[in-house]
């Protein structure tokens, strides 16, 4: 079963996405909301991580979240998917499950 | 699909009353069913009519009262949370022998069966948190 | 009511923050409910189930015991991940003895911790179809 | 030596309120001046009556207020952070239109520059919180 | 009243939590008090000051404007750390530019961002007399 | 000025504490509450980072939060002290600043 990871949590201020990037199955997809939108961005102490995950597992963002935080869309690390709050519920409906890492 | 969704903090102190409104509401506009809100922890924070913000900020425990009464949606305090932090209807106040309540139109108070009860009934149960 | 897989999902220590009384809470409800339920403690949730627990001082009350009443309600899969321990200096000794009666066995006491890897959790996680966290 | 605490986070949910309240008597039985205890953000939830917590666990706003009440403490509440969240005394709940107010015995509500004066007033100026 | 070296140390994103906001609403107030203020930003604190914050969609109000009038109210000295800036792929170009007129200075525009090192930063919080934290 | 570091987040969930270690000064203290006293164990994944602070800084441990969390006193490294509320209140005394790390 695919599962939906959400994340919401700043990479660079807990370990609760790198905790979610060791508990996801390959053909899991992983949604970045609130605070964890900041880790989308290219260049950054945490990108690394997030494209190695990337191999073999579907990224996306909550555009609104990333743009309130002053981030825009093209600085975002290749092959992320942004979505906006109907496209959260497509990726809730889509996956078979979801866990959310608080 | 049927959702069932649980907020687990506050209105204002953490985004994820916030971000669930926008995720309730996304999901009715696309006809989805919302089975049930099951508001724990410091969630059930949203579901006091005593709130009033700055009138350029945005009156959350008012928008999921509004939203639920359009909707019909079941929003549904958990008893035991509330009790800790002083979240009370009518009932329940008079229950306890408090002199007041402070419960918004459109919320109920209940136990955590219900949470466990949704999880079964619905789809997709997603969990909005800190 | 159909019976599905619910995951109760720790990642945070006890009396820091309210998460792992309240989740406890939940657990205890959910056994009325007949379902296929398990525990995950990953990461600082491992401190929920120490031995020990003493909060004489700080003013809360302990409720490390409650979680062995979860065998008595045929809650019997606690998963501890063997790499959140390791980093934390901890080790099963470290961790109550929670224990269920297999009535399939004469009423064996069984052990309800099992110690799994990361790599194992996240195939266990794969499996469930309600997971709650806290 | 005088003392001003900041409080940011609400009963239960974090363990900063229970933290500060040992810290609060324990500078007093040690003979310091508490200046006064400005509760903020969440913290401000504190000061609630309608709590009726299981008989086995504390009741922290209670606690609060019979400290400050004993020791006669300034017990502050943040009015704007009190006003997003729903917590009320009479005079507040009247100017508002509210049918209802919640705060407990002991505590007042007021604004921000009391936070700063106590900085200023005090020796020491901590900080609990999340 | 005394003079007393006020800092308000900010090491959280806005809109994830209210304390960015919340922090600031202090801050405003501080200024009426004639006591000498500085701010620091670090850790995710440095998402506060970005430029370009558009909330739109989330329901929340944009307040990052009022950091615009922290000169206004003769707050100048906004510490901004630069290895929380780097470890974020953000320069000094991502951040709003928040400025101050020097009164001695033939009311020069000043920037009242100061970019600083860690071990700078942790100079200039060990010489504060109340550090409020949020 | 010495200055009483008050640390309250685990180091092993959040960044806190790796902040507080990167910005205390040569002569300042740590006290570590609540959620933060599982970071005085000896043998973890962090007990070498709070060491090697411990060369020109001194550490203290709030006890009871220790215990709460089923950590006995004589796990913890070398040259930590132990405080109870009292002790808490003495080291706001005798330092004469603090800074709360939230």
């Amino acid at each position: 079963m695919a599962m939906l990871h959400i994340v919401n949590k700043s990479p660079f201020e807990k370990v609760t996405f790198d905790s979610c990037l060791g508990h996801a199955s390959a053909g899991d997809s992983i949604l970045m909301i609130e605070d964890a939108a900041v880790g989308a961005i290219d260049g950054t102490a945490f990108a690394d991580k997030l494209k190695a995950a990337m191999a073999d597992k579907s990224v996306y963002v909550l555009a609104g979240d990333l743009t309130a935080r002053g981030l825009s869309e093209d600085r975002i690390i290749d092959g992320i998917k942004t979505v906006d709050y109907a496209g959260f519920v497509d990726l809730t409906a889509d996956n078979e499950t979801t866990q959310s890492w608080l | 699909m049927k959702y069932t969704v649980m907020i687990n903090e506050g209105p204002y102190q953490h985004q994820s009353s916030d971000t669930a409104l926008q995720f309730v509401r996304a999901a009715l506009e696309k006809g989805h069913e919302i089975f049930r809100v099951f508001f724990y922890h410091d969630g059930v924070n949203n579901g006091t009519r005593l709130s009033v913000p700055p009138a350029d900020d945005r009156l959350l425990q008012k928008e999921w009262s509004e939203l639920g009464l359009e909707h019909g949606l079941d929003l549904v305090i958990c008893i035991a949370a509330a009790q800790r932090r002083g979240l009370m209807d009518e009932s329940e106040a008079k229950r306890q022998g408090l002199d007041a309540d402070n419960i918004i139109e459109g919320f109920r108070i209940s136990g955590l069966g219900q949470l466990i009860e949704g999880g079964i009934q619905s789809d997709r149960t997603i969990v909005f948190g800190d | 009511m159909a019976t599905k897989k619910f995951m109760f999902v720790n990642r945070k220590a006890p009396y820091g923050t309210v998460y792992a009384l309240e989740s406890l809470e939940v657990v205890l409800i959910s056994a009325a409910f007949d379902q296929d339920v398990s525990l995950a403690f990953i990461d600082d949730g491992v401190y929920q189930i120490t031995k020990g627990q003493d909060t004489t001082t700080i003013g809360q009350k302990n409720f490390s015991k409650a979680y062995k009443a979860l065998g008595d309600y045929d809650i019997s899969k606690l998963y501890v991940e063997k790499e959140s321990l390791a980093e934390r200096g901890l080790t099963q000794d470290d961790l109550m003895d929670l224990v269920w009666e297999d009535e399939d066995d004469d009423w064996a006491e069984k052990s309800s911790i099992i110690i799994v890897s990361r790599e194992e959790m996240a195939a266990i996680m794969a499996e469930q179809e309600v997971t709650l966290s806290f």
